[in-house]
C-alpha cells in the first residue's frame, strides 16, 4: 500500500537516504555536521538519531579525507555518501576523486570498485558569493568513470538517489541549493529507481529544444511558457545525468525541433553546455534551422555577494526568454 | 599601584594594557552592531569573532602594521582593526557597497583583505592560507627582510591536509612564520572530540620540531605575552611557531547557524561568564589602569565613531552590475606584483 | 647580435627560463626533484648550479604546497614557477589553484594577484601508464581567472614561458612529454616575447580547418601533409591558448574553409574540442559545408600501459588522416 | 644452538627466521631478475624494492592473509609475495600480459592489487592509500570484526597533506590500522633534509597521541617484533601505531633515473654494506639456523621457480587492443561491492 505525497525536493533526497538506509545497513553517510545538525541545509536531519553516530559520522573537516575514506569503505562492502558540504568545497578531494574513485575499477581491471555516492549541493542565487554559489559539474562530467547526475524534481531526486546508491560505480549526486525548498512535487512512498543515464523530455514541443539541468529546467520552463503564449512549442529537456550524457535524446530533440537552446548557470567555456553543442554539431547538421544557442554564467571566477553582482550573474527566466525569441525570430 | 607596580604584574605598562582593552571593545562593538545590522535584515550574512578578541589583539599589537605580512581567517575582525581597518570598512563589506576595501561587495564579509596593510585577501575554502603564509615568508626572506607573517585558522581547519603541508614547509626552511590556531572548540557543529585525537592542536609542533604553545585565549596579558615572543622568535629568525589559544565561540557560527541545537544552555551560560572582555576588564580595574569611568568613556567613543561609520556606509553605493566583469585578469590600475 | 639556433622545444623552454631568471631575479623554481636532478625530464638542468637553491628549490613531496607557496611568494613580489612533475599529480594542488590562484584578483576587486606560471608536462605515448599520461587540461580551461597555455613549437615555446612570467596573471603552462626531444624549430637567441591568447595558422588552406594543440599539430601536419598529395588543401591552427581561446582565428578559418576537424589527445566530453566545436556551431551556422568532427582520446579513465592499450588509446597520424579523408568525402 | 637458545636470542623460533629469510631472498631474486629484464629491453619499466625487504617481510608474516586488508605502495614487492602473490603475477605485470592480476597489464609495474588477498589496487599518486586504509578499518569495525588494515608509504610521501589526514582520523576514531613509513631517505632525488624539518617521521605519532616506533630495517628480527606488536595492538582495539622503518634504497629511484647523479659513490658503496640480506644471513649463520649449504639450497630452489615463471610469463599474451573500452563502468562478471 503505497501512496504519493507532495513533497519538497530537499525532503525528497532526505526520503530516498532514509528508507535505503533501512533497506541496506551497508548504506552510511560521512560528512561534516551531517550529524546533530543535519548538514548545513538539514538534508541529513533526524538521520543521525535514527541510525546512530556510526552511520552518521561526523567528520574532520576535510574534504580529501572525507572521499577517501569512503573510497576505502565502499571497498570493504559500504555503500558510503560522501556528502561535502558545498560543491565549491570539493577542490581538495579532487584527486581521491579523480585519481582513485574515477580510475580504480579500470586500473584493477573489474577487479576493484567503488561503489560510493559523493553528494554536494551547487549553484547560487543565495547570497553565497564567490564561495557557496558555483557551479562545477563540467569539471567531474570530462572524467571517465564518474558518474555525474543532477536531479531537478522531488520525484528523481528521490529514484536517483536511491539508484545512486544501488550503482557500483562512484556516483556524483549534486543538488542545487535553490531547488531544496522551493521545487515541490508528487513523491511516491517506498521503493522505486530513475535510471542515472537518460534524460527525460519534460514538456514537448516542437520550434525550439531547450537543454537544461538543475535549478535551470524550472527557469527554462518558465520561460518557455511565456512563449507558448505566443504560440511557439518549445521542448524542455531535462539532461539529468552529465556523465555518460544522453545523446539519443539530445539528438532526437535538436533534429525534431531543428532549433536549439542550452540553458546552464555554469560559465560556458568548457562546459556541459560546450559538449551538448558539440553533439548536436556532429549528429544533426542537415536537422538545423538556426545556430546552435547556449545560455549560461559569464566567464569570471564566481558569483559575487552585492545583490547587483550576484543579479548580473544569474541566468534568470528573464535572460531565458529573451534567448529564446531570439532563435525563435532566426 | 604605580605604574612600575602595574607593569611588574602585567609585565605590561598601563597604556599597553588600555590599548589592548580598548582594541576589544571597539571590535566587540563592532560586532555586536554588525549583529544587529544581520537581524535587522540589512546584512544578509554576519560571522563573529565575539570571544576571540583577545588573542587577535595580542598579535595586532605585537605585528608592525604595513611592514610585516597577515593571512588571516574570516574570524580575525578585532586583529584587522588593530592592524589599522575601519568599523565603517566592515560595515561597507556587511552592506555590499563598492567601496568595501576588503572585495568591493564581491565576498561574504569577513573574507579580510586591505592592500595597503599587507593584509592578504581571504577566501572561504578553509586552510589554504596557511600556504600562501609560508610563500609569502620566503619571499621575504629573499628580500632579506625581517618581515614576519602572520597566519590563523580555527582547529576545525587544522584537520585539512594544508595545515600539515605548511607546518612542514615552514619548519624545514625556518620561516618567520607564526601560526596561531583559535581554538573555540567547535567546527560548526562539530566539537573538537570528533575533529582530533588529542585535546591540544600544539601537541603537533613536537612533530615538526617547533615550539608549540598553549595560551587560554581569555587572558589578555598571557596572550600578549606568548605573542609578543613568538613574533620576536620569527623575526630574530629562529622560525615558525605554532600557538593555540583556547578560545571561546560566543555566538553561533553564523547568522546562518543556530547553536541551540547542538549545545547545551549550560555551556553557552558559562561561556559567556568566562568572556575576555568581563574578566580583563575586572584585572585592569584590580590593576588600577582603568576605572569605571574610564571604561564608559571609552565605550561611548567608540559608539560615537560606529555611529558614524553605520550612517556613511549606508550612504555608500552598490556596485554598478557591469563591473562584475572586471578584474578576471588585470586591469588597468590594478596591482601587477 | 642575436642569431637563430635550432633547438629541441626542452631546450627551448629551458633557454626561456633561463633568460628571464638572469633578467628578473624575482624568478624562481620551485617543485619535486627541480633542483640536483634538474626535474624528472630535464628540463630545469643546471639552473640550480646557475642560481643557487633559494632560486631553484627542491620541495617536499606536496603540490598543495607547490602551488600554495608560489601563491604567497607572488603575491610578495616574487615570480614563482611552480613545476608539477606530470600533470597527472596536479590534483592535490585543485583547491590552491581554482580557489585561490584563480579567484584572488577577482575576489579582491583588483587589490591582490598571482603572477606565477604553473608548468607541467602532459601527453602520452610514453609507456607512462595511467598516471603518467594524462591531457587533464580541459579543467583548467573551464575556469575564469586562470590562462591556459600549451605551445607546440620550440619557438612558441620559448616566447610564451617568456610572456608568461610577465604575465600579471597565474598561467598554466603545459608542455607536451612527446615534444620534449621529438620536437625540433628555430628559436632566436635573446629576449622574445609570444602572445598568450592568439591561435596561430600553422599552415593555410581551403577544404578543411584542422584545430588542435600540443603534439597533436604534429600528428595533424603529418596527416594533412599526406592529403596534400590527393590535391586536399588543409589549413592547419595551433590553437596555443585553451583559456581565453581566440574565437576569432576559429571562426575565421572555420568560416574558410566550411568544414572542420578538431583533433586532440584528451578524450571528447567536455574538453577543449567541444568548447571549439560550439563556438563554431553558434558562429558559423550558415558557412558549414559538413558536421563539425572531434578526433580525441576514447572515454576511457587514462592511457593504459600495454602496447596494444597505449596504441589503441593514442591520436595517431593515421586517426587524424581517416577522419580528414571522412570529412573530405562528406 | 638449540632451538630454545635460538628462540631465546631472537625471540623468534628457526622455522620463523628461516622462512623470514626465504622470503627476503626471494623478493631480492625477483627483483634483481625484473632489473635484467628492463635491461634487456623486454620490460619498459622497474621500480624496486631492494633494500626495503626485511620490514616487508616482517608485516607480510604478521598479517592474516585474505583476512587482512593491505593498502600499500609501489615499493611492497616482498610483503606482496608473503602474502601470497607469486613471482609469476609481478612478470606478468612488468611484461605487461593481459594476464597480470595487478591490472591486467594496465598499469606500471609495481601498482599491486590483488582482490583474492585484500590487497587493494594502487594508483600512482602518492598518498592517497592512507586514507583508503582509514575507510577499510571503518568497514571492518562497523562489521564488527578484527581484521587489521596495513598501509604504507615513503618517507617523502609523508609531505602530503593526505598522511596527516590519515593519521588524524585513525587516531580520533583508534581504527585498526598500523601505518608504515619506508624511509629510505630519498624521494627520487630530493634528500630527507628538504622534505621534512626533524630526521624521524615517527615524531609526529606523538601530536596524534598514538605510538610512533622507529626500527632498523635493515635489522630483520627488530623489524618482526615491531611489526608483530603494531599488528597485535591494531588486533586488540588499541588503534593505530605509526612505524618508521629506516631503509635503504639500493637502487635508483626507478629504471628512469639514475641515482649517480645525486648521490656519490662512498653512500652508495656503504649502502651495499649495510644490506639486511647480508646482515640478516650473517645473524642467522651466527645463530645456526641457516648454513651457507641451506642458504644456497634455498637460492637454487628459488631461481628454478624464478625461471618457470619468466617462461611462461613469455609465453602469455598481451591484452588485446579493443579490450582498452572495458571496465570503465561495472562491466557483467565484474566486482560490485
Ligand atoms: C575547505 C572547506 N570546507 C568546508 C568549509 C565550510 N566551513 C566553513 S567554516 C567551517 C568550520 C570551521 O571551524 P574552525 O576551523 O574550528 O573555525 P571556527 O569557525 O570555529 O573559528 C566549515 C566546515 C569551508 N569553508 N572550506
Ligand atoms: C602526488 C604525486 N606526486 C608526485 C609523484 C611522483 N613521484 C613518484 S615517487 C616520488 C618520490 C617518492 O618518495 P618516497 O615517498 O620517499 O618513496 P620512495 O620512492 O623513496 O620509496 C615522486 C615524487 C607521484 N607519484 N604522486
Ligand atoms: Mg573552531
Ligand atoms: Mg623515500
Amino acid at each position: 500500500m503505497t501512496g504519493v505525497a507532495e513533497k519538497t525536493y530537499i525532503e525528497a533526497i532526505r526520503d530516498g537516504i532514509r528508507e535505503e538506509m533501512q533497506r541496506d545497513d551497508r548504506v552510511m553517510i560521512l560528512g561534516e555536521d551531517v550529524g546533530a545538525k543535519g548538514g548545513v541545509f538539514g538534508v541529513t536531519e533526524g538521520l543521525q538519531k535514527e541510525f546512530g553516530e556510526a552511520r552518521v559520522l561526523d567528520s574532520p573537516l576535510a574534504e580529501s579525507l572525507i572521499v577517501g575514506v569512503a573510497i576505502g569503505a565502499a571497498m570493504n562492502g559500504l555503500r558510503p555518501i560522501a556528502e561535502i558540504q558545498f560543491q565549491d568545497f570539493i577542490m581538495p578531494a579532487m584527486d581521491q576523486i579523480v585519481s582513485e574513485a574515477a580510475k580504480m575499477r579500470y586500473r584493477s581491471n573489474g577487479d576493484w570498485g567503488v561503489p560510493m555516492v559523493l553528494r554536494s549541493p551547487f549553484g547560487g542565487g543565495v547570497h553565497g558569493a564567490l564561495y557557496h554559489s558555483q557551479s562545477i559539474e563540467a569539471i567531474f562530467a570530462h572524467i571517465p568513470g564518474l558518474r555525474v547526475v543532477v536531479p531537478s524534481t522531488p520525484y528523481d531526486a528521490k529514484g536517483m538517489i536511491i539508484s545512486a546508491l544501488r550503482d557500483p560505480d562512484p556516483v556524483l549526486y549534486f543538488e542545487h541549493k535553490r531547488c531544496y525548498r522551493a521545487i515541490k512535487g508528487e513523491v511516491p512512498d517506498g521503493e522505486y529507481t530513475v535510471p542515472l543515464d537518460r534524460a527525460r523530455v519534460v514538456r514537448e514541443g516542437t520550434d525550439i529544444a531547450v537543454f537544461s539541468y538543475g535549478m535551470m529546467v524550472h527557469s527554462s520552463l518558465e520561460a518557455v511558457d511565456r512563449l507558448a503564449a505566443d504560440g511557439f512549442s518549445c521542448e524542455v529537456v531535462d539532461l539529468r545525468s552529465l556523465r555518460p550524457i544522453d545523446r539519443e535524446a539530445i539528438v532526437a530533440s535538436a533534429r525534431k525541433c531543428g532549433k536549439v537552446l542550452i540553458v546552464q548557470e555554469s560559465n560556458l567555456a568548457v562546459s556541459v553546455a560546450s559538449e551538448v553543442a558539440a553533439i548536436i554539431s556532429e549528429d544533426c547538421f542537415d536537422s538545423l534551422d538556426a545556430p546552435v544557442m547556449r545560455l549560461g554564467g559569464p566567464e569570471i571566477p564566481a558569483m559575487p555577494f552585492s545583490p547587483p553582482l550576484e543579479q548580473f550573474y544569474l541566468v534568470t527566466p528573464n535572460k531565458v526568454e529573451a534567448k529564446l525569441r531570439e532563435l525563435a525570430a532566426y | 599601584m604605580t605604574r612600575t607596580e602595574t607593569k611588574a604584574r602585567a609585565g605590561l605598562d598601563a597604556e599597553t594594557l588600555r590599548l589592548m582593552y580598548r582594541h576589544m571593545l571597539r571590535s566587540r562593538l563592532l560586532d555586536e552592531r554588525l549583529w544587529v545590522l544581520n537581524r535587522q535584515g540589512r546584512a544578509p550574512f554576519w560571522i563573529s569573532a565575539e570571544g576571540h578578541e583577545a588573542v587577535q589583539v595580542a598579535f595586532g599589537m605585537n605585528l608592525r602594521p604595513q611592514y610585516d605580512w597577515v593571512a588571516p581567517y574570516y574570524r580575525d575582525l578585532a586583529l584587522t582593526l588593530v592592524l589599522g581597518m575601519t568599523p565603517k570598512d566592515h560595515i561597507l563589506s556587511v552592506l555590499q557597497r563598492a567601496d568595501d576595501p576588503n572585495s568591493g561587495g564581491r565576498q561574504m564579509p569577513a573574507h579580510y583583505g586591505c592592500r595597503r596593510l599587507n593584509i592578504i585577501s581571504t577566501g572561504s575554502s578553509v586552510g589554504t592560507q596557511l600556504l600562501h603564509a609560508c610563500g609569502i615568508a620566503l619571499a621575504s626572506r629573499m628580500r632579506g627582510e625581517d618581515a614576519v607573517t602572520f597566519t590563523s585558522i580555527g582547529e576545525g581547519g587544522t584537520s585539512e591536509g594544508d595545515f600539515h603541508e605548511a607546518l612542514n614547509f615552514a619548519a624545514t626552511h625556518k620561516l618567520a612564520v607564526v601560526f596561531l590556531v583559535e581554538n573555540n572548540g567547535f567546527a560548526i557543529s562539530v566539537p573538537w572530540q570528533k575533529q582530533m585525537p588529542t585535546e591540544d592542536v600544539a601537541d603537533r609542533a613536537k612533530g615538526y620540531g617547533i615550539p608549540g604553545v598553549i595560551v587560554d585565549g581569555c587572558d589578555a596579558i598571557a596572550c600578549y605575552r606568548v605573542a609578543r615572543e613568538a613574533v620576536k622568535r620569527a623575526r630574530r629568525g629562529d622560525g615558525p611557531t605554532l600557538i593555540e589559544a583556547k578560545v571561546l565561540r560566543l555566538t553561533s557560527h553564523s547568522s546562518d547557524d543556530d547553536q541551540r541545537r547542538y549545545r547545551t544552555s549550560e555551556e553557552l551560560e558559562s561561556d559567556k561568564e568566562r568572556d575576555s572582555l568581563l574578566r580583563f576588564k575586572a584585572t585592569l580595574e584590580e590593576l588600577g589602569v582603568l576605572t569605571a569611568g574610564d571604561a564608559d568613556e571609552m565605550r561611548a567613543e567608540l559608539v560615537i565613531e560606529l555611529n558614524e561609520a553605520t550612517e556613511q556606509a549606508e550612504l555608500a553605493p552598490l556596485p554598478a552590475a557591469d563591473t562584475a566583469m572586471l578584474h578576471v585578469y588585470a586591469e588597468p590600475g590594478d596591482w601587477r606584483g
